[in-house]
């Protein structure tokens, strides 16, 4: 074990409003995977095999073995992995094999958790609309998408009605997360 | 009928005297009830002006509101929702506003025609900058704007709907009532404070009761669907591409208030409905701009939604809607009875008539019409056609954008039937079933043609921007016949009403003139907004120091921890020197860290670099595209630096490629050129060579990455990494790199590179552990007295060896240019190869870079000074070149200098004087290799 | 006869009888020396020097709708002379030049304002760059003081120093930078034009030219054909389409500018400023309207109208750097075409075809460009050779490799 | 302005950055005797018309596809929104 501790990009920053909560989540690893030229028919049994699922499509995420698969741009997918394991990129390509390329991700992005704490959820798209362009009130469960916020970009995953998450680049995730704030006690304070 | 609630009394100021007014007040209607008649002055005549209409059409009662020590400018009474405590104050006037000293203007007005300016203060020349225009520039202007920073915050927000109706009137109310129980998602926006439109102020009856019943219940109903967004206070103010409108919702008026005082909403509506209503015209006569002068509309707003009762009231219409106005005499012009004249000069007392007769009245109700609110119609460049039965404009179904339709009195409708009926229609065009048709008044307006009363005195059209008939006239007799010149001319139009109430009599006046049609001589084009919009909402949130995002390197809460001043590197701040105790200045501490780095060991966060993971099986083939160098042939376990070329051949970036495997690289870029760089390379990738197998992902904030360098870098990093790794000069030479563990287990990546010409590595981590390493490294670093080191220190010490940074690679120097003429690899192509040998990149006189260094070595050096050859004037002809990067080296104790010389590298030795002439400073300067330390390179290699 | 303050007070005595046409409404001849297509600023500058400086005879001037209408009529009314490559600097120092004796030269008053411009600078490299710059104009003859933070605090007291994201370090100033009514610019020399007998013909529309074996020899118009020794090209953003008459393709993409213009105000800002960390210029005309701008909405368009993303950035770089301006109101925005060329820098050239002169790649600086290249076009036209601070504005300069790149962007003109 | 990307469906434009005229993806063969003129038509001349024009997008602040747009620049109306790869791959 190595004597070097991780931070946390926002040091497990949270804050709640009634029927709002705003914290930074830890998401565990974060890999890039992408398809070799060529290389669909074998990538396809590949990940099913992985992951135990099709791959997702665009716009969405879908819970897989071990966590979640985004679609992230064409031949590409992001891989939401639960529990830490600095070496899961170098995992996940022995097991997908020459057909797919891996990347770690996991330190490039701060995760930030926006949810209602009941069923309504009004607080949660009032505060949101002010901040993300799209529309997330009528986006299905299990979208995902990323565009920006604010100058700065944003992985946008909508698990539930009522649990939104923001992925946003570590370095300016402090700024990200002040915006955030900013717009939820404009709306809701 | 009214919607005063006068059980709430609401105390407010005006020029500093108290009133008081009632919730659902106006400051307009507060004033008037006050019988407040001066409530400001015009733009250039400085007349006394009272209120003329009712909403945001109003040109005359413009105000100041005041408070949180600071003051918005130009509100109209007539927007103001009012609140208590409202402090306003008139504008425009020097001196109380009953006394104005500048209403001389209005007697010298024969010197003051439309365009006098243009025509003299020409002589003496230099009278116009010192003597003419200032005058004219303390007169101008309406409302003062504070020089307080704004106080009050600004929303932004995104809203999507299938359909937005603009305007909640009773063709909007419809639409909205039947979409909306049709289950459309839509959104109603109206600037009004109150919902209703016309039906607020007419005493109309629908389905047998008063209009305000059938008001009532259908908001009632509408706010019970969930697929409904009422917005009153939201001015719809543009339309842009693709069914994208603005709107800017008012939350208050008062300044100072913990809330954002406007929210500025994208809007994305698949379709749009407009149901804008329409603003009454007034007519041109003498003096028709008296306080108490007011639209006919306004006139029965004030009586009936606030229930002021304007006393002796006279009316003068051209049409049978005008008739509606309680008046004590009626003029209408239809039957050959009109006004020429207004007595008062601060408020109406007299009227003279056409029959020369001359009657006693307070207030003059004047209906010229209606226009239909066709603004929003127009933001596209679509162009409305005129109607010669309703003498107005009306939207051209032929130019209208496809996703907008026009209802209500905006699309001529002018009755309430008419407006249901429209909406009705439209509900089924988008697939709904309308509801049942509302029983109600259905007169049409009969309007006549009737614009302009001619005679001697000046009568007004533009009435803010004091634009009288004759100007026009004026204007068409000098040639200015385009209704575009005319307005330009006379400004027209150009008023913060933008013409609302004065284009259309504008137009008629100059198609009077010309003798030509009203659709023959034109409309001006309508722009947004369509009502003025606070700068500080279009900026929302984004603003001093949110103004763009920070970005954090993995070691900045460490430095901030141990002196570091920061610099601004594009969206980053890096540690740009990090001051120690009884240092007096920033030099002293940049030379302290070139001297601990070059004598011991220092380290720098260097993770701003662009970093980007390139994968696949024709990675490398890739590679060779976007470098002038070759990286297939590089063996994994090494480095190489690359340069990038534009496809025009000149230097775009330059950084190190490491090879991890066969099919794995990772390359970095500069700080500055990160973004650019990955989109290039995403091009080239798509666009170019869609079939190589090549993979690219962005890896600058996954990795933490530390320049550790001197010459005790090694037995520093020795501590660090991991003892089953050798990293002995022997096992990882110089541009070696790889994959290792450090501090008992931690991942990272050793790469053995130097920018500063010392014994070199730079190592990454996963950024999670960034702060934790950089703390592990100066906590082991102690027993080699390690520093870290800024920007500045890193500055110098690659200006020492030569290297070129962001100063020459500026965008416009060629590989040559920089002396990497010898990386361009011959046997391949690469992007920018072919361009790059174009004459003017390869003469011989073409600048090159070379380094400076001062002849006598207490002088100092400037960045961006020319160099000019000795004894020779400077001048454009004598210029040979600049002064590209200057530092003080604490190693060679004198300044030293990179630059660009024309053909430099062949004039070595060669004295030449660097002039900065704008600080009058002028060094001799010695042409020199840019390797000025350690030029062979041998301490980066042991 | 001509305009004056005794000429104004004769007429306002004798309500304004006597005033004549700016300009009259000339009709087509057959045939003329030298026609100049576009009748803006540019259009109408060469015509008035090819008759009050290079002697010629028989100019018309061709304008589709009505003078002025193009970019003269909607810009930031800017002139400066702040340019770093010698072959921009000499030419828009000969342009200020101009300007400063425009008044005079025309007898009309298009308020020529020399309230300085000052280009802020927030970083070190920006200040370098900024010295390389300045010295660049003073090499040129022309003015320009580097200010420090202080400096600039002196003359603008109410800019952000104190909470802004991109402090401001300094500023480049140029005094004799400033502002000019910008309508008055096309009715000014329309005016000096038409008294030496320029033609200026007004909703006639080119829509064709008569090349012959390699010669121009005229043009078709809405107002029927016109035959010409010469056919001078000066149509700014619609360069591309009038030039593909000629068959010709042209290093040049036009683009939508967008500007701004607040409500009057009491007078608050004497010169103009722009922001080095965001888009946002700023002066603030006579009327008291704040007038600023920022970058082009970035794409191709003839549409004459831009986004919202543009006007929130450049309203956000001013709420930076201006924080008092939140409580102003934009007032209108309005978009032109900026014939944007690969290098940013303009074109003054003849072409392959005999007869055929061109003039355009003004990008977003052909307002100030205006005097100086009326002269050197006319100057093209007159003599068959090119005016010595113009000598670089070539369009082979592409070709053989001698771009004029102030921004170092390359060949992408929406980076310019 | 709105680009329906052919995977995401509508998007601001403001998530993109645009490059120019289609034609850069049809970058000259260096090999050729003519390299030096096909090079410099390639990168300087534009048809930079009124009216419909095939142009570069992309989505940087999406999913970093180059996509190929064909626009009408006198109405901005968008009738074509394809993925460049896909054109350039149909080119070879």
């Amino acid at each position: 074990m190595s004597k070097l501790s991780p931070t946390l990009p926002l040091e497990s920053f949270s804050k709640h409003w009634p029927d709002l909560t705003v914290e930074e989540h830890y998401t565990g690893e974060l890999i890039s995977l992408a398809i070799a030229r060529d290389e669909e028919s074998a990538f396809k049994p590949a990940f099913k095999k992985t992951f135990g699922k099709a791959a997702p499509e665009p716009s969405q995420i879908i819970a897989v073995k071990g966590g979640f698969a985004m679609w992230s741009s064409p031949d590409q997918y992001l891989i939401l992995l639960e529990g830490e394991n600095i070496n899961a990129d170098k995992d996940i390509a022995k097991k997908m094999g020459a057909c797919a390329y891996a990347t770690l991700q996991s330190d490039g992005w701060a995760s930030i958790n926006v949810k209602s704490d009941t069923s309504k959820n009004a607080a949660l798209y009032d505060v949101l609309e002010r901040f993300i362009p799209l529309n997330l009130r009528q986006a299905p469960e299990g979208f995902a998408t990323r565009t920006s916020a604010h100058h700065i970009a944003v992985i946008v995953i909508k698990y539930s009605e009522t649990e939104i998450q923001l992925l946003t680049p570590r370095s300016s995730a402090r700024s990200f997360l002040d915006a955030l704030i900013h717009t939820a006690d404009n709306v809701l304070s | 009928m009214s919607l005063i609630d006068n059980t709430q009394v609401l105390s407010f100021t005006f020029n500093g005297k108290a009133y008081q007014g009632y919730e659902g007040d106006t400051l307009a209607s507060a004033l008037l009830r006050n019988k407040v008649r001066v409530v400001g002055r015009s733009f250039k005549y400085h007349r006394p002006r009272g209120i003329m209409g009712v909403g945001s059409e109003e040109p005359n009662a413009l105000v100041e509101i005041h408070g949180a020590g600071t003051c918005e400018p130009n509100r109209r009474a007539t927007t103001i929702k009012l609140f208590d405590g409202l402090n306003a104050k008139s504008q425009n006037h020097m001196g109380p506003l009953n006394f104005d000293v500048l209403a001389i203007n209005d007697f010298m007005h024969p010197f003051l025609a439309a365009g006098f300016y243009y025509k003299t203060f020409m002589w003496p020349k230099a009278f116009w900058e010192k003597l003419y225009e200032p005058v004219i520039r303390r007169a101008a202007g309406l409302g003062t704007l504070s020089k307080a920073a704004d106080p009050d915050s600004y929303d932004k927000g995104f809203l999507h709907c299938d359909t937005l109706i603009i305007g909640a009137g009773p063709a909007g109310l419809q639409t909205a009532l039947n979409l909306g129980l049709a289950g459309h998602n839509i959104i109603l926006a109206d600037d009004d404070f109150r919902m209703g439109g016309r039906l607020l102020s007419e005493d109309y009856e629908i389905n047998l009761a008063p209009a305000l019943n059938w008001v009532n219940e259908t908001i009632q109903t509408l706010e019970s669907l969930p697929n409904v967004r009422l917005m009153s206070r939201t001015s719809i103010y543009g339309v842009y591409d693709h069914g994208i409108y603005g709107g800017l919702e008012t939350t208050t008026d008062e300044i100072g208030s913990s809330k954002p005082r406007h929210i500025l909403w994208r809007i994305y509506a698949k379709s749009s409905i407009l149901a804008a209503g329409a603003t009454e015209r007034p007519i041109a006569f003498a003096n028709n701009d008296r306080p108490g002068v007011m639209l006919a509309s306004a006139v029965r707003s004030y009586k009936n939604r606030f229930d002021i009762d304007l006393e002796n009231t006279a009316l003068l219409t051209n049409n049978d809607d005008g008739l509606q106005t309680d008046a004590a005499h009626i003029f209408d012009t239809r039957n050959g009875s009109y006004v020429t004249d207004v007595g008062g000069r601060k408020g109406v007392r007299s009227l003279t008539l056409n029959t020369g007769e001359k009657i006693a009245a307070n207030h003059l109700a004047v209906s010229g019409g209606w226009n239909p609110n066709v603004h929003l119609t127009c933001h596209k460049r679509a162009r409305p056609k005129w109607d010669e039965t309703l003498r107005c404009f009306v939207p051209d179904p032929k130019t209208l954008p496809s996703d907008m339709s026009v209802i209500g009195a905006a699309n001529g409708q002018f009755s309430t039937h008419a407006a249901f009926k429209d909406a009705n229609d439209v509900t089924e065009k988008l697939g709904a079933k309308p509801s049942s048709l509302p029983q109600t008044e259905d007169a049409p307006i009969n309007v006549s043609a009737f614009w302009h009363v001619k005679g001697k005195k000046r009568a007004w059209v533009d009435f803010q921007n004091d634009v009288t008939a004759k100007d026009i006239t004026l204007a068409h007799q000098e040639g200015f016949s385009s209704v575009e010149h005319v307005k330009r001319y006379t400004t027209l139009g150009m008023a913060t009403d933008q013409g609302r109430t004065s284009n259309v009599v504008g137009l008629a006046v100059l198609a009077d003139t010309t003798g030509q049609s009203i659709p023959e001589t034109g409309t001006t084009i309508f722009r947004p907004p369509y009502s003025p919009v606070p700068i500080g909402a279009f900026a929302g949130t984004h603003r001093g120091q949110h103004f763009k995002p920070t970005r954090l390197t993995p070691s900045h809460k460490y430095a901030a921890e141990n002196g570091a001043t920061f610099i601004e590197t594009g969206y980053w701040k890096r540690s740009q020197w990090l001051a120690r105790s009884g240092e007096k200045g920033w030099r002293d501490s940049v030379d302290r860290e070139v001297l601990m780095t070059r004598s011991s060991v220092g380290i720098c966060d260097v993770t701003t670099l662009g970093k980007i993971d390139v994968q696949g099986r024709d990675a490398g083939k890739f590679l060779n595209k976007v470098y002038v160098n070759t990286f297939s042939t590089l063996k994994v376990g090494k480095c190489r630096y690359g340069l990038m070329l534009r496809e025009d051949g000149i230097a775009m970036d330059d950084g190190t490629t490491a090879r991890l495997s066969e099919t794995h690289f990772v390359t970095t870029t500069t700080t500055a050129k990160a973004g650019p760089v990955f989109r290039h390379l995403e091009f080239v990738r798509q666009c170019l060579y869609p079939d190589m197998d090549v993979h690219l992902i962005s890896t600058t904030d996954q990795w933490a990455q530390f320049s550790v360098a001197g010459p005790n870098a090694r037995k520093l990093l020795e501590k660090i990494v991991d003892p089953e790794f050798d990293i002995s000069n022997e096992a990882f030479p110089y541009m070696a790199c790889g994959e290792l563990t450090i501090c008992g287990g931690a991942r990272a990546r050793l790469f053995r590179l130097s920018f500063s010409g010392e014994l070199a590595y730079e190592i990454s981590v996963p950024a999670r552990y960034g702060d934790a390493l950089i703390r592990e490294m100066m906590q082991k670093g102690e027993a080699f007295d390690a520093v870290l080191y800024g920007t500045e220190a890193l500055g110098v010490m690659r200006i020492e060896k030569g290297h070129a940074a962001g100063n020459e690679l500026n965008g416009t120097t060629t590989a040559q240019a920089l002396g990497l003429g010898g990386f361009v690899s011959k046997k391949k192509d690469c992007i920018g190869k072919v361009l790059s040998q174009r004459e003017g990149l390869i003469a011989e006189d073409s600048l090159q870079m070379v380094g400076f260094i001062p002849v006598s070595s207490q002088d100092k050096l400037t960045n961006g000074a020319h160099f000019i050859p000795k004894g020779e004037t400077p001048s454009p002809e004598t210029d040979h070149g600049y002064m590209s990067s200057v530092a003080w080296s604490p190693m060679l104790e004198t300044y030293i200098g990179l630059g660009f010389l024309k053909n430099g590298q062949n004039r070595l030795g060669e004295v030449i004087q660097a002039s900065h002439l704008m600080g009058n400073s002028h060094v001799d300067v010695t042409v020199v290799s840019p390797h000025f330390f350690d030029p062979k390179g041998e301490r980066l290699r042991v | 006869m001509g305009y004056s303050a005794f000429r104004i007070f004769k007429e306002a005595v004798t309500g304004h009888k006597g005033w004549k046409p700016v300009w009259r409404k000339a009709e087509p001849l057959a045939e003329y020396d030298i026609i100049i297509i576009g009748g803006g600023g540019h259009g109408l500058a060469t015509a008035h020097y090819l008759a009050s400086k290079f002697d010629q005879k028989r100019i018309a001037v061709l304008e589709k709708g009505w003078i002025g209408g193009g970019n003269v009529g909607r810009n930031t009314t800017i002139i400066r002379s702040n340019y770093m490559l010698h072959e921009n600097e000499a030419f828009y120092e000969f342009s200020l030049k101009l300007w400063e004796g425009l008044e005079q030269d025309v007898n009309y008053n298009a308020m020529v304002s020399q309230r300085g411009v000052l280009n802020l600078y927030h970083t070190d490299p920006q200040r370098d760059a900024y010295i390389r710059r300045g010295n660049a104009m003073m090499l040129n003859g022309a003015d320009a003081k580097l200010l420090d933070a202080e400096g600039v605090r002196k003359m603008y007291p109410f800019l952000n120093f104190d909470d802004a994201r991109f402090p401001i370090r300094g500023g480049l100033l140029q005094p004799r930078g400033g502002t000019v009514r910008h309508d008055a610019v096309a009715w000014g020399y329309a005016h000096a034009a038409d008294k030496r007998g320029v033609d200026i013909i007004e909703n006639c529309e080119v829509t064709a030219f008569d090349i012959q074996n390699g010669k121009c020899t005229g043009v078709q118009t809405t107002r029927g054909p016109i035959g010409a020794k010469k056919v001078g090209v000066a149509v700014a953003g619609n360069s591309g389409r009038v030039m593909a008459m000629a068959g010709m393709r042209l290093p040049i993409e036009s683009h939508v500018l967008q500007a701004f213009v607040s409500e009057g105000l009491k007078p608050l800002l004497d010169g103009v400023i722009t922001y080095g960390a965001g888009h946002f210029y700023v002066s603030q005309s006579d009327k008291g309207g704040l007038v600023f701008g920022g970058d082009i909405d970035g794409y191709n368009s003839y549409a004459q109208r831009g986004n919202l993303p543009v006007v929130e950035d450049v309203c956000e770089g001013g709420m930076s750097v201006m924080p008092m301006i939140g409580k102003a109101r934009m007032l209108r925005m309005w978009g032109g075409i900026m014939d944007m060329s690969m290098d940013g820098s303009p074109i003054i050239d003849k072409t392959h075809i005999d007869g055929l002169y061109f003039n355009g790649g003004w990008c977003y600086g052909g307002f100030k460009a205006t005097p100086a290249s009326g002269y050197s076009f006319a100057h093209l036209l007159a003599t068959d050779t090119y005016h010595d601070t113009a000598k670089a504005y070539r369009l082979d300069r592409f070709s053989r490799g001698y771009m004029i790149d102030e921004k170092g962007q390359g060949a992408q003109p929406n980076l310019h | 302005m709105i680009i329906h990307h052919p995977l995401l469906g509508p998007r601001d434009a403001s998530e993109f950055v645009y490059l120019g005229d289609a034609s850069l993806m049809n970058r000259p063969n260096p090999k050729s005797e003519t390299a030096a003129e096909d090079f410099h038509r390639y990168q300087y001349l534009r048809d930079n018309p009124v009216g419909q024009h095939r142009e570069l997008w992309y989505h940087e602040q999406g999913d970093r596809s180059w996509l190929v747009v064909t626009r009408n620049t006198l109405t901005h109306d968008i009738t074509k929104v394809e993925l460049a790869r896909d054109v350039a791959r149909s080119q070879k």
